[in-house]
């Protein structure tokens, strides 16, 4: 059988007034960043839901990164406060039952910031890959 | 009979696994008896009974009946079953023995569940008289004797040695295939033993207890007892008493999206939980107090009534250690029977 | 042996009875065997007199019965709480869970309670008697002619062993003395996990919680868990599911739900008191409080109505996710 | 001892920062030793921070900060001068592996306006 | 289920250079829903929005996936285009092939792969959309401004000149706010009465404009639009509608020991009083903490003396109730306490002063009549310090201070320095700094001027010590440029003391749910884009209350502040964001946790009755969203433990049939 080469799976949850335009930016400065990255618009980091992330690693994903305005910044002023302390916790829970603290990150990338996005992405793609396939957090029956 | 020394027993069950799986209560990380595939170095427990009950060999939890691959609009059905082997089941007692039998009444009986079928075909059941039954144990109740337990063999165990005896064709398979290992014998020591634990069994608590107040055909003279809101007041509404229970054996069947198919399953369902047979109308039973009596009338009149007199308890005493808030079979049958 | 006695809560719960500030007494009743006790619902003198116990054994938490029993009952119902279960009270009361009016709340001490699975550990199976009135706990089996005798300590359970406080942080009325609040050791067992690598701690999570059956004593026993509808029951949250039909379910579960109790969580135990499989659930929910108190400040649900759960709160200056790892690098 | 090292303890040991500052001077507005010194509070924290601590260290300005305080109690940006004085003072002592005062020192130092305790202070300070 | 139409864009070259488009929109016409599916060069195009269009009619589609560029381009394009087909516009979704795949990724079969799954996860979005109908809210059409300084005043004036009726709310008995106490302005040293008091007129004699003063905010309920006020007027034992203003009482009060706020307790005025000349309302205020009447029924002089008979000792706080559309906060700022500070001996010696006392010392109308005397002795002082930055840049643990520039102190200081040697060339000036900072028109140079032509002497360093000694004030000093300490024998030393937020915005902030930094400032709804406006909708800012600035920002922002609240109040129907917050009541608990975390107020809680699962009925507390105050960020549905809440339009089903499409 021929080994396939890895390709991580990385589902990226994109505040749309910072990080969803900071991909675009991305796009029209032609930063390039791995294809593994698939982004979804949510109207604000705080929307994002522990299921969410479950749910992404129970489909298949192998990292999922979320993105939102720098502390401060927050379109809606404070949302991505409860961000950073919800997901503070639920990373470190999920550290705490064994499963790798690589596979979970949060970044504060604004809307002037194409270049950040697409450094942390491929970033983060990297320190996926290297990862391998989530195994710790994966629902056999999601299987192909 | 034959008879088999304890210190051989690793090497008996090393025989076994050699041709067919062999599973027995071993001691699990908790400290808990638990039903495991045999292993090199796995150590029979001595604990009375498993926490779960061993109806998962027939009946697990969980169970892929089929898959539907979809790839766009296009669906393809997938056959899951796999080709069963024969096993074995070691350490059965006498209660779960018997609760095997309420469950072939419900899944061997037309329509067959084949999946059930076919795993009860392939398995043999060892079972193994008890020596120090539990405050909870009330077998006697459902008149099980848990010093003759039933099963293709059943097993003694003394101080320093196992004797057996096979009840079914399967059984008599099984004991020509430990033959090596076992040596042909008298049941003296088997009747002795017998005597001691009958004698133990009548200083039991609860041996006193009595279902012939029960039984099929008394719907309507227990259905509207008042006693039913005293009873379930505290009930939480949880799974524990039916998912340790031996005999319980309601399943829910759920589509599970895996996102490239979706695969259908049965599970376990409580009669407990609000959400037991929704329908699309909604709740059959609305308020804990009814699905509290669903359970309760059930093992002790629907079943009997639709079996024979067959009660669906085997007094293995399971949901009273486990129900969180103590509440129970033998407080129901207490309360109701009219003691 | 508990301080107060069962005798004085009987003759305080009928005279709160009589003298018309109650109209029911959540209490305790006792079952077969001396430690099987169910919570109930007392509504006069006699079944007091002859079905309320107290003893080392009467572990579960009243608290969450309240937002049912508050509905349905006409007047105020007199409930006796331990002091764990006073935290619970007053979280329920955060939240709004029940009316605050409709109970007489009258604080007990608690000398902590038995885990009956110690119990026989000691003295073995087939337990016909238990007696916890005398400086120790005398327990009877069928099987020894004579009591054999258990010191209380030797069988206090996990959470007891581990007391967060004998304080009572709400009461009408307080039976016996005020306790403190305790400087309990109860992070140890989880700084021990953090201290492992995470090889080891998903084994270790992977061990216990693949005995999960699902049963939903844990969340139904939780009196943090009172959601009206609980999304794992609810077909549109995604997450609903009956069984453990896949590794991924029990973490999913366990994670889910210590993240919805976590700020709300009072520590109470009652999640790994009634696993029937022994899951040491209360370390997922400690090891939230633990993080809260570290990151955030120190934080006991509970302690105060009213009070700002870490997790609907904020700081300009909290620290990053990639941060709460910082100073923990046994496996960096 | 390197440069850097050196920096790094003197700031440990004192617990200061000296990047809070911004140079306002108001230690050494306050410094009722100031005409004494050669380095001032002020120069103090800025040569610390920019890592010119050689010659803090030869200074007599070391022995001339009475340790009063004000500068601290009055800093506005809680940088506490006088703590790194004192850093600066026991990395001499610590590096010299020497003390700064003897007892034989003291005789020489004895006058009738001089308070004895002042002496014991300072024979404290300046020994290891 | 939806009928789906698919249409994906080549944007020229842009994506189908990258993506082979056919491809993407063959594959995407598999999906589930999926009924029409097609590619186009421009899609943004008419012809292209045309296609849509007749692709709508033609095959009857419930819903749209674009395949273009970012919908932060053309989503609202795209939105216009399904309506116009007759399509509710929250029906359609766009996939992002663009600036996040044909741009960033080279290889076509790459990019391919990757649009195909991004128009997957859209066409399982758009299966789950509902149609979204904005809600709508009617506006009052009148303004409040809290606060009656220079903000509150130009704010007013604005609102008002745009033909919306205002009310001003101001708690002492005079509109004018600190600017009336000042002396000069810089950087123009036009005096600040001869500007100020001619808008306190207009203000008064404005048809649209309410004053009422000696009066707080007790009360805001409401939201955008839409708020319920209630004003305490407190009582001022002094009819507002009869009183003339002659000052007949004022004169004849014997109670006239009471400290003079208005000239910061360095001269007295009576128990009944008008702060000043120019006060508007020019209403006589009794203090009814001074007023022998009032304390003991002792007096009633000033009724005697009152011709019109506007003397009233049994009045009472009155409550007024309102209606508002918009809200402006103009609480202003008030120097700190110098308690703090006993380096500087403001507590030990009549002849340190803050700025602002300084400014009435040089004020024509204050207490010295504008002559320069110390308080102490009423001499004239020959050497004057000032002493800039107190209390500001305080690190946070000093405790003393502030930790931010009060960004005023630079430009008055230099004000008075200059004003100081003009007017009394034989006076020593010095000032002593930490930085100079004049960012502004004119304003550099005007400190150049200061010490270039007025030659005040100008140190780089701090005050350490001030010591009262004999008539004389010591003060030691460092002077960082020429390395030396120095000791200055002074007679007057000023401090240039921060500024601070007044007392009254906090619960103010509470009653508005506007949020406030830790220094009590309010914060605006955007830092750079959107600085004159709250977080909570129809709460607009002016002036010191955000943050300090001088007279000419203060009043642009004012000016700003009107602007947007113009702007809210032409409207005669707030049309809301549709994709906002709501809850399920059967589900919610009422735990608030919800409400907790809502930027915005939009939150409230009711007590419903319901029917329980068990047939029983009871009353449960549920959370209420209010669609016009909910901006829809979602914080709230992550924090609620039950799912009963959800947003509209990123709902939870959605964005996880999205990641599923994704992990597929």
């Amino acid at each position: 059988m021929q080994v396939k080469e890895f390709k991580p799976l990385i589902v990226a949850f994109c505040c749309n007034w910072c990080s969803y335009a900071g991909a675009d930016l991305a796009g029209n400065n032609r930063l390039n960043y791995p294809a593994e990255v698939k982004i979804i618009r949510v109207p604000c980091s705080c929307r994002v839901n522990p299921m969410f992330i479950l749910r992404a690693f129970q489909r298949g994903a192998d990292g999922v990164i979320l993105c939102g305005c720098h502390p401060g910044d927050c379109h809606y002023t404070s949302g991505n406060y409860y961000t950073r302390r919800r997901m503070a916790m639920l990373f470190s829970m999920l550290d705490f039952l064994g499963i790798e603290r690589e596979r979970t990150r949060v970044e504060w990338v604004s809307a002037a910031e194409g270049a950040k996005f697409s450094a942390v992405m491929t970033d983060f793609a990297a320190t996926v890959k290297a990862l391998g396939e989530n195994k710790r957090l994966e629902d056999l029956r999601c299987k192909k | 009979m034959r008879k088999c020394s304890l210190d051989a027993l690793q090497a008996l069950f090393a025989h076994v696994n050699a041709s067919m799986a062999l599973y027995l209560p071993v001691d699990g990380s908790d400290g808990k008896a638990v039903y495991q595939k045999w292993s090199e170095g796995a150590r029979w427990s001595h604990a009375l009974n498993t926490v779960r009950s061993p109806k998962d060999f027939f009946f697990p939890q969980t169970e892929d009946l089929m898959k539907f691959k979809t790839a766009g609009k296009s669906i393809e059905i997938v056959d899951v079953r796999n080709a069963a082997e024969d096993f074995v089941i070691f350490g059965v007692r006498a209660c779960d023995v018997k609760s095997f039998e309420i469950l072939d009444r419900v899944f061997l009986t037309d329509p067959v569940d084949s999946f059930y079928a076919s795993r009860r075909e392939h398995g043999t059941i060892v079972s193994v008289a008890c020596t120090r039954p539990s405050e909870t144990c009330f077998c006697g109740t459902f008149g099980i004797d848990a010093a003759s337990p039933a099963g293709d063999v059943s097993c003694w165990k003394t101080e320093t040695e196992l004797f057996w005896q096979a009840n079914t064709p399967k059984g008599e398979a099984f004991l020509q295939l430990i033959a090596p290992l076992t040596e042909e014998c008298g049941n003296e020591a088997v009747q002795a033993q017998q005597e001691k634990t009958a004698a133990v069994m009548k200083k039991l608590p609860l041996a006193e207890l009595k279902a012939d107040a029960f039984g099929g055909g008394k719907t309507k003279e227990f259905f509207d007892r008042p006693e039913w809101s005293e009873l379930s007041q505290a009930c939480l509404g949880c799974g524990t008493c039916t998912f340790v229970c031996p005999t319980c054996q309601c399943y829910d069947i759920k589509d599970f999206n895996t996102g490239n198919g979706v695969i259908r399953f049965r599970c376990w369902d409580s009669c407990m939980y609000s959400e037991f047979t929704k329908m699309a109308h909604g709740n059959s039973r609305l308020s804990q107090k009814e699905r509290f009596r669903q359970r309760f009338m059930h093992k002790l009149v629907y079943y009997p009534e639709n079996n024979d007199g067959l009660f669906s308890c085997v007094g293995c005493g399971r949901c009273l250690s486990k129900c969180p808030i103590s509440m129970n079979i033998v407080k129901v049958m207490k309360k109701l029977g009219g003691e | 042996m508990q301080k107060v006695s069962q005798q004085q809560l009987i003759d305080k719960a009928v005279s709160l009875l009589a003298d018309g500030t109650v109209s029911c007494v959540l209490g305790w009743t006792k079952g077969e065997f001396d430690y099987d006790i169910t919570p109930a619902l007392f509504t006069d003198e006699a079944s007091l007199r002859q079905g309320f116990v107290w003893n080392d054994f009467c572990g579960a938490n009243f608290s969450k019965y309240l937002v049912a029993k508050t509905r349905k009952c006409e007047g105020k119902i007199l409930v006796f709480l331990k002091p764990c279960d006073t935290y619970s009270f007053n979280q329920l009361l955060t939240e709004h869970r029940f009316d605050r009016e409709k109970v007489y709340a009258v604080g007990i001490p608690c000398e902590g309670m038995a885990d009956i699975d110690k119990v026989k550990a000691i003295c073995g199976d087939g337990i016909s008697s238990i007696d916890c009135n005398g400086e120790k706990m005398a327990v009877q089996t069928i099987y020894e002619d004579a009591p054999v005798q258990v010191d209380a300590s030797s069988v206090l359970a996990e959470r007891c062993i581990n007391c967060k406080s004998k304080k009572h942080v709400a009461y009408d009325e307080l039976m016996g003395d005020e306790g403190d609040v305790i400087d309990s050791a109860r992070f140890d067992e989880v700084a021990k996990l953090e201290a492992m690598t995470p090889d080891e701690r998903f084994t270790f999570w992977q061990n216990e919680l693949s005995r999960c059956i699902r049963c939903n004593a844990c969340r139904d026993a939780c009196p943090a868990c009172t959601c009206e509808v609980c999304v794992f029951n609810n077909p549109k949250s995604g997450v609903e599911n009956k069984s453990p039909a896949n590794s991924f379910e029990e973490k999913m579960f366990h994670i889910i739900r210590a993240f919805h109790v976590a700020g709300r969580c009072t520590d109470c135990g009652e999640c790994s008191r009634v696993c029937p499989q022994n899951i040491p659930l209360h370390l997922l929910n400690r090891k939230f409080i633990k993080d809260m108190n570290e990151c955030y400040g120190e934080y006991q649900a509970g302690a105060e109505v009213g009070s700002r759960a870490p997790l609907v709160n904020y700081t300009t200056d909290d620290l990053e996710p990639g941060e709460v790892f910082n100073g923990r690098d046994s496996d960096a | 001892m390197n440069k850097s090292y050196l920096q790094e303890d003197l700031l440990r040991m004192s617990g200061v920062n000296p990047r809070k500052c911004m140079q306002c001077g108001k230690c050494s507005a306050t410094c009722p030793a100031y005409d004494e010194m050669e380095y001032h509070p002020h120069q103090f924290v800025s040569m610390v921070k920019n890592g010119d601590i050689e010659p803090l260290m030869k200074s007599q300005s070391l022995y001339r900060c009475l340790t009063c305080f004000a500068c601290v109690e009055r800093c506005p940006r809680s940088v506490e001068p006088a703590k790194l004085v004192e850093a600066v003072r026991l990395a001499v002592i610590r590096q010299q592996g020497a003390n700064r005062m003897t007892a034989n020192d003291i005789p020489a130092l004895l006058d009738e306006d001089t308070p004895q305790q002042l002496l014991v202070s300072a024979f404290r300070k300046y020994t290891k | 289920m939806q009928r789906i139409g698919v249409f994906v864009c080549w944007c020229g070259s842009n994506i189908a250079g990258t993506v082979d488009v056919k491809a993407v929109a063959e594959a995407l016409k598999a999906e589930p829903g999926v009924v029409f599916s097609t590619d186009y060069q421009y899609m943004c195009s008419q012809a292209g929005q045309d296609m849509i269009k007749e692709s709508v009619r033609e095959h009857k589609l419930t819903g749209i996936v674009i395949c273009s560029c970012s919908p932060r381009m053309h989503e609202a394009t795209f939105r216009k285009t399904a309506a116009a087909a007759g399509l509710n516009p929250y029906m359609v979704e766009i996939a992002n092939i663009r600036e996040q795949c044909s741009w960033v990724h080279k290889e076509m079969p790459i990019g391919t792969e990757k649009a195909i799954i991004l128009g997957k996860a859209a066409v399982a979005k758009v299966n789950l959309n509902t149609p979204l109908t904005p809600g709508e809210s009617p506006v009052t059409k009148r303004a409040l401004v809290i606060g009656g300084g220079i903000a509150g005043i130009q704010t007013a004036l604005d609102i008002a000149d745009a033909g919306f009726p205002v009310d001003i709310v101001e708690k002492k008995p005079t509109i004018g706010g600190k600017m009336a106490q000042l002396d000069k302005t810089f950087p123009t040293l036009d005096c600040a009465a001869c500007i100020l008091t001619p808008k306190m007129v207009d203000v008064a004699q404005h048809e649209k404009i309410r004053i009422f003063s000696y009066s707080e905010v007790s009360e805001v309920k409401g939201f955008v639009g839409n708020f319920d006020v209630t004003i305490k007027k407190h009582a001022r034992y002094v009819k507002e509608d009869v009183c003339t203003g002659c000052g007949a009482c004022v004169e004849k009060c014997p109670m006239k020991k009471v400290p003079n706020e208005f000239n910061l307790g360095m001269d007295n005025r009576p128990a009944i009083y008008i702060p000043f000349a120019q006060a508007v309302p020019k209403v006589a205020t009794i203090d009814p903490n001074a007023c022998n009447m009032l304390k003991n029924g002792k007096c009633g002089l000033c009724a005697r003396v009152c011709t019109a008979g506007a003397i009233d000792y049994k009045q009472q706080d009155e409550y007024i109730q309102e209606k508002y559309g918009a809200i402006v906060v103009a609480t202003g700022f008030n120097p700190i306490s110098m308690d703090k500070f006993d380096e500087f001996a403001y507590n030990q010696s009549k002849d340190v002063i803050t700025s602002l006392e300084f400014e009435r010392l040089t004020n024509a109308a204050g207490p010295t009549a504008g002559k320069l005397l110390r308080p102490s002795d009423g001499k004239h002082p020959h050497t004057i310090v000032f002493v800039q930055c107190v209390g500001s840049r305080c690190d946070s643990c000093a405790q003393k201070g502030k930790e931010y520039c009060s960004k005023i102190c630079c430009m008055y200081t230099a004000k008075h320095a200059m004003l100081t040697r003009d007017k009394y060339p034989d006076t020593e000036v010095y000032v002593f700094y930490i930085d100079v900072r004049t960012p502004g028109k004119s304003f550099d140079e005007f400190y150049r001027r200061a010490v270039e032509e007025y030659d005040v002497h100008y140190i780089k360093g701090m005050v350490g010590k001030v010591t009262p000694q004999g008539d004389k004030l010591k003060v030691q000093a460092s002077d960082l440029l020429s390395n030396k300490q120095l000791h200055i024998d002074a007679d007057l030393v000023v401090l240039a003391a921060a500024i601070e937020p007044d007392k009254s915005a906090r619960p103010l902030a509470t009653m508005l749910t506007a949020s406030m930094d830790t220094n009590d400032f309010f914060t605006e709804a955007h830092p750079k884009l959107r600085p004159v406006e709250s977080p909570t909708a129809g709460v607009f800012l002016s002036g010191t209350c955000q943050g300090p600035k001088d007279i000419p920002e203060t009043v642009s922002q004012a000016g700003a502040a009107a602007s947007k609240v113009i702007g809210l109040l032409a409207k005669d129907k707030l049309k809301g964001n549709p994709c906002v917050a709501h809850s399920n009541e059967q589900m919610c608990n009422g735990c608030s946790s919800c409400e907790r975390v809502c930027p915005y107020g939009a939150i409230t809680y009711e007590d419903k009755e319901f029917r329980m699962p068990d047939r029983t009925t009871a009353i449960r507390r549920v959370a209420a969203v209010n669609p016009a105050v909910c901006q829809g960020c979602g914080a709230c549905t992550v924090a609620c433990p039950s799912g009963a809440m959800d947003l509209r339009g990123f709902m939870n089903e959605q964005i996880m049939a999205e990641v599923d499409a994704i992990c597929k």
